[in-house]
């Protein structure tokens, strides 16, 4: 029987975690960086101790600390959140080993699912799908040809010698194929000095969609269903929805059922994710399993009305999931944006700075997983997420209408945030009528940084009354002195604000 | 007191008395129909014709960055006093500083793309500032040919440390 | 098709009428007192118009400003929201006349349901129990005696010409009648000069519970089931939750059924909630129809996944409602602690003040209709409610462990509120059983506050430390000057601290 | 430095030392493992012996308010030179206070229930104050006789205005 978890993590997920926890009346020891001290989870956990200097490496993946504040606390368990040492098969078994519970998956199915080849063998062997391909580079053009053929249809040359684009080649049909891979070889031949390539099949707008599973130690294997990911920036995902406006009940079901047997077949136990690419012929691709709890795990909770980080917890602790198969239903939509401290209209460069005042949005239908206060300095340490702002509605219409009211409410001074963006971003037709892939942010961001700029002539007056109130306040507060040298226009002046003009 | 706010290169002209009952605006010489009051130290309401905006302002420099209903400009404030200066040629010009690129967070100078004395168009990259887990390309401002660089690969930079001049 | 709703109403329930209009398209017009400028209801509207000095009869009860900013903003619809003008027939009746959309019943309703014998009789029609009684004084011991035993042991015995526990007493049997009203009758009229008495069923150990009930102009009535409001003090209802851990599908099914009946015999339209009282026998007694939207209609939502709003919305419109009876399946369990400026454990006294701070819980599960904002001055002219906390969980027990983790969590500086009251209260063994009735309240006061006087040593040893700090911080930032007078003790400090001790 | 603390009747004696890192902190000559941090004008974070507090603090008169995990107590802190002053019998006393009686806040005194002479027991009700729409009953903190009543039965009182006096 768990008492009292270690929360091996920060931010919003160490709060999520410590929400559970409470609520089922387990304790939680917080670990915090130097720079962490005032943060949001040390503030809520029953203990906080000291695990290091602000940089990851001497903190939140200090193994040897962490196990020490183990020790002084008398955890009896360990919930790893995700990113820094969830996916640490060695700390997994290191835990397990001291008689402490790893609030995980077993470490061999952690290193399996880790390691790219063994899990697409893995996947291979329950006959799912994967992206057709090379897997070793080749430079002789015959054999390149024959494996295009085999492959069919588009597919895609990469120069094994490096990456940025170049040599780098789209080939649509058999005719093309020949010159496209002389071609490449030639060009990374110049860039590289290697001309080996791979081929690999071209998935035609992509959708990025995955399959929340969950295993206990009593042979369940469930699926709550999948996530649309596909609005994303290099691979960052910055909304997410749940069932996906793309996806058809046929397809539905064959990826819950891929996703189940991969599971199955790696002798999983806890919350994983099996993700999925899907073309638009409705092709779907295994990718990649992540033996952890997701960032994106709100939607699927909104719309099964379950708790899974409880369920991590009771499984660990060796019982069977509350809940089986067939009483899964998902009900209504649910569609989460991930607040950034980036500034989405500019290129997402990262903000840091003191959260000086936060207006949060509330109501029906709303929830917040929030990683931040009034007050606290976001510092450059670690990932810029500062929470999730969640919307559920009956319908997808309503959860989108929720979401922008809720974000419209939504004001934080001191940072730049995804805020804006998100709002925009749900606003464009594209979003409103479910027609984007992975590639959509980078073909509309133009267009909404165009709309930005309409800006209406009464807005322009309402900032300016704004600004002269401000002003005359300042003024009044401290007998401001105009000869005073004011140092001015760094990029953040000249560059950035020029772009939102 | 007349006010000019300068916001998206446009001039804006207003004139405003404090009376007992809040603030009187006038703008372009018409009257208009505006209460602004503070919530905290840096939020606002301000109802403009019956309409109600949520405004957050923070100083930055020597301009105020105010977002109206989320959208974010940069507005100048010049009373009576600048006005005059202006008009008598007495005023402080960006211009000085305008190729002046800060680091606007800190990080690791992982990759700079100019040399001193090349030619920079405006929203050409310059260099990658790595934070936050992530890699920051940063592109210039402004085009002219790069003075001075003061940074080297590798090193770490603070806030507001200076990293490349460029000669307009 | 409305396009622009005025909202007749201030705080938390203009907050979530607002957001709920916008969620569908619908701009919406605040009205503030000049007390209520920057009130939270005014930055969320569209559009904000005073309506006049603090004081609710020069304001929010200004019938005659009200229309006047009904003509100058063109809405074309009218929320009142609860309480103010939201029984008021005659104003509902002029909105209508004015070709502006009522949200709410037609005024008939609104006067018969608002008119006690009225009521009565409209119940006594579709034979809902009432709680069996004279409505006329009566003097004659005779009389008196007859009608006790017709209604059964065991009766109260009321004066009729005066309040205050005087001359009132309950009797068990037939043998204590003739004794008890001589003494009755005698009391009174020592006391009042009137020797006249009331007689009618006692109810043993009473629960206040409500029916949600919704009806269209298209002859569609149904009923979201009960909510259970018996956690009162002086008839103002603090916590309240749905399902009753009180009743069973017998007597859930007979409200439900009464419930509809009463909404169908006086033409209601729209939300509207019928009360009753249940007996420690299950016995049920029409109580009142409140012909308007409750404060505590949010559980009611959260349960049956449905924004209640927009359902009065849709019929003031004229449509149908959106769900129909046999699609009304409440899931889950859901609880409302009602957050009001006031000290719980000192007698409810209110508490004015500015919100220097506010730390909100949030998560999965909890759901804050909030009225108040940071730096928020709450005055003494209106209702004491700040806001209300709900939370949902799969079981009663998930919902109360969630409440009392998002209570702990509730951080308000600069005032008091009744957020500590509410969470001792969740966490007493009697709620934690449902085992509570309307009296419950008054029993456990002292033993609430004596558990709040049991107070660990740690923590006077937290709490001096914090004191020490900001008696540090204090000094640095302003010199401090030991000789300076002070001024001590107003009732805060001496009377109201005390019992806290 | 020396601090008494005076909560809940007890007096408790700490020693605290400013240090680089924070405050060195002992109790009854014992050093405590303490961490307290502000992180805003009236919330602190203090870590005491492993644990998690949230602290809000207000300054009341001469006390601070101070809520620990939602249990609020007033606390008096008194410094060296207080405790120096104490000994030598200089301290201000609170006393001279204790009996008066003060709206906390506006409203309309709509029922007195003492007169100018008559004793009055502690929790005795006074007088009733109607404000936000509810009537509030005041009761005596102390019991006394009753020296002086200021207000009269159907008149508004604003904040802080004296009441009564009660002699004890």
């Amino acid at each position: 029987m768990i008492r009292k978890i270690l929360i091996a993590n920060r931010g919003e997920i160490a709060v999520r975690v410590i929400r559970s926890c409470h609520e089922i009346g387990i304790e939680t020891v917080a670990i915090y960086s130097e720079a962490d001290r005032t943060s949001p989870h040390v503030l809520k956990a029953t203990e906080a101790y000291c695990v290091g200097p602000a940089p990851s490496s001497e903190s939140y993946l200090n193994v040897e600390k962490i196990l020490e504040i183990i020790q002084i606390s008398g955890a009896d368990a360990v919930h790893p959140g995700y990113g820094f040492l969830s996916e640490n098969a060695k700390f997994a078994d290191t835990i397990a080993k001291m008689g402490v519970v790893w609030i995980g998956p077993p470490s061999d199915a952690i290193i399996t699912m880790g390691d790219k080849m063994a899990a697409r063998e893995l996947a291979k062997k329950v006959n799912a799908p994967i992206i057709p391909g090379t897997t070793e580079p080749i430079s002789s053009l015959d054999k390149a040809i024959k494996i295009a053929d085999k492959i069919g249809y588009p597919v895609l040359i990469k120069a094994a010698g490096g990456g940025g684009g170049k040599g780098m080649r789209i080939v649509q049909s058999a005719q093309e194929i020949e010159d496209a891979i002389n071609r490449a070889k030639s060009e990374a031949g110049k860039a590289f000095s290697d001309d080996r390539i791979y081929i690999e099949k071209y998935l035609e707008e992509p959708h990025h969609i995955e399959i929340q599973v969950f295993a206990d130690n009593h042979g369940n294997v469930v699926s709550f269903g999948e996530r649309e990911c596909s609005v994303q920036r290099r691979y960052q995902k910055i909304i997410e929805e749940t069932p996906s406006p793309f996806i058809d009940d046929k397809l539905r079901k064959q990826l819950n059922e891929t996703a189940i047997n991969i599971t199955r077949e790696c002798n999983y136990i806890g919350a994983g994710t099996v993700e999925f690419l899907v073309d638009k012929h409705k092709n779907l691709y295994f990718l990649e399993m992540n033996t952890r709890l997701q960032v994106e795990h709100p939607i699927t909770e909104m719309v099964n009305q379950i708790d899974l980080v409880k369920e991590q917890i009771r499984v660990a602790d060796g019982k069977q999931l509350s809940i089986s198969q067939n009483e899964i239903h998902p009900k209504g939509h649910a569609i989460e944006c991930r607040l950034y401290a980036e500034d989405g209209f500019n290129n997402f460069a990262p903000s840091v700075g003191n959260i000086l005042e936060m207006d949060i949005p509330q109501g029906l239908g709303i929830r917040l997983d929030d990683g931040i206060r009034t007050g606290q300095e976001i510092s450059p340490y670690y990932d810029p997420l500062l929470g999730k702002l969640i919307s559920w509605g009956n319908t997808r219409k309503e959860a989108m209408a929720r979401m922008i009211r809720a974000l419209s409410e939504f004001h934080i001074v001191g940072i730049e945030t995804t805020i804006p963006f998100c709002k925009m971003f749900i606003q464009h037709p594209r979003f409103q009528n479910g027609d984007y892939g992975t590639k959509t942010l980078e073909e509309i961001k133009e267009e909404l940084l165009e709309t930005l700029r309409e800006y209406s002539d009464d807005l322009n007056v309402a900032a300016s009354i704004g600004a002269i109130q401000k002003n005359l306040l300042t003024d009044q507060s401290s007998a401001s002195n105009f000869t005073e040298t004011k140092q001015i226009s760094n990029w953040a002046t000249s560059g950035r604000k020029d772009n939102l003009r | 007191m007349k006010f000019q706010a300068i916001i998206d290169e446009q001039i804006l002209n207003f004139d405003v008395e404090q009376t007992a009952c809040g603030l009187d605006i006038s703008f372009n010489d018409n009257n208009l129909d505006a209460d602004c009051r503070p919530l905290t130290s840096n939020s606002f309401s301000l109802i403009l014709n019956g309409k109600s905006h949520y405004l957050t302002i923070t100083e930055n420099d020597n301009s105020f960055e105010v977002t109206v209903d989320q959208h974010t400009n940069l507005v100048k404030v010049k009373d009576e006093t600048e006005l005059l200066l202006d008009k008598f040629g007495f005023s402080d010009s960006d211009e000085d500083h305008a190729g002046e690129i800060h680091a606007q967070i800190p990080g690791l100078v992982t990759q700079i793309y100019a040399e001193i004395g090349s030619s920079i168009e405006k929203g050409q990259k310059l260099f990658i500032l790595e934070a936050m887990k992530m890699e920051n390309e940063i592109s210039s401002p402004v085009s002219g040919v790069v003075k001075n660089i003061l940074v080297e690969i590798g090193l770490p930079v603070e806030k507001n440390d200076l990293i490349m001049e460029i000669e307009i």
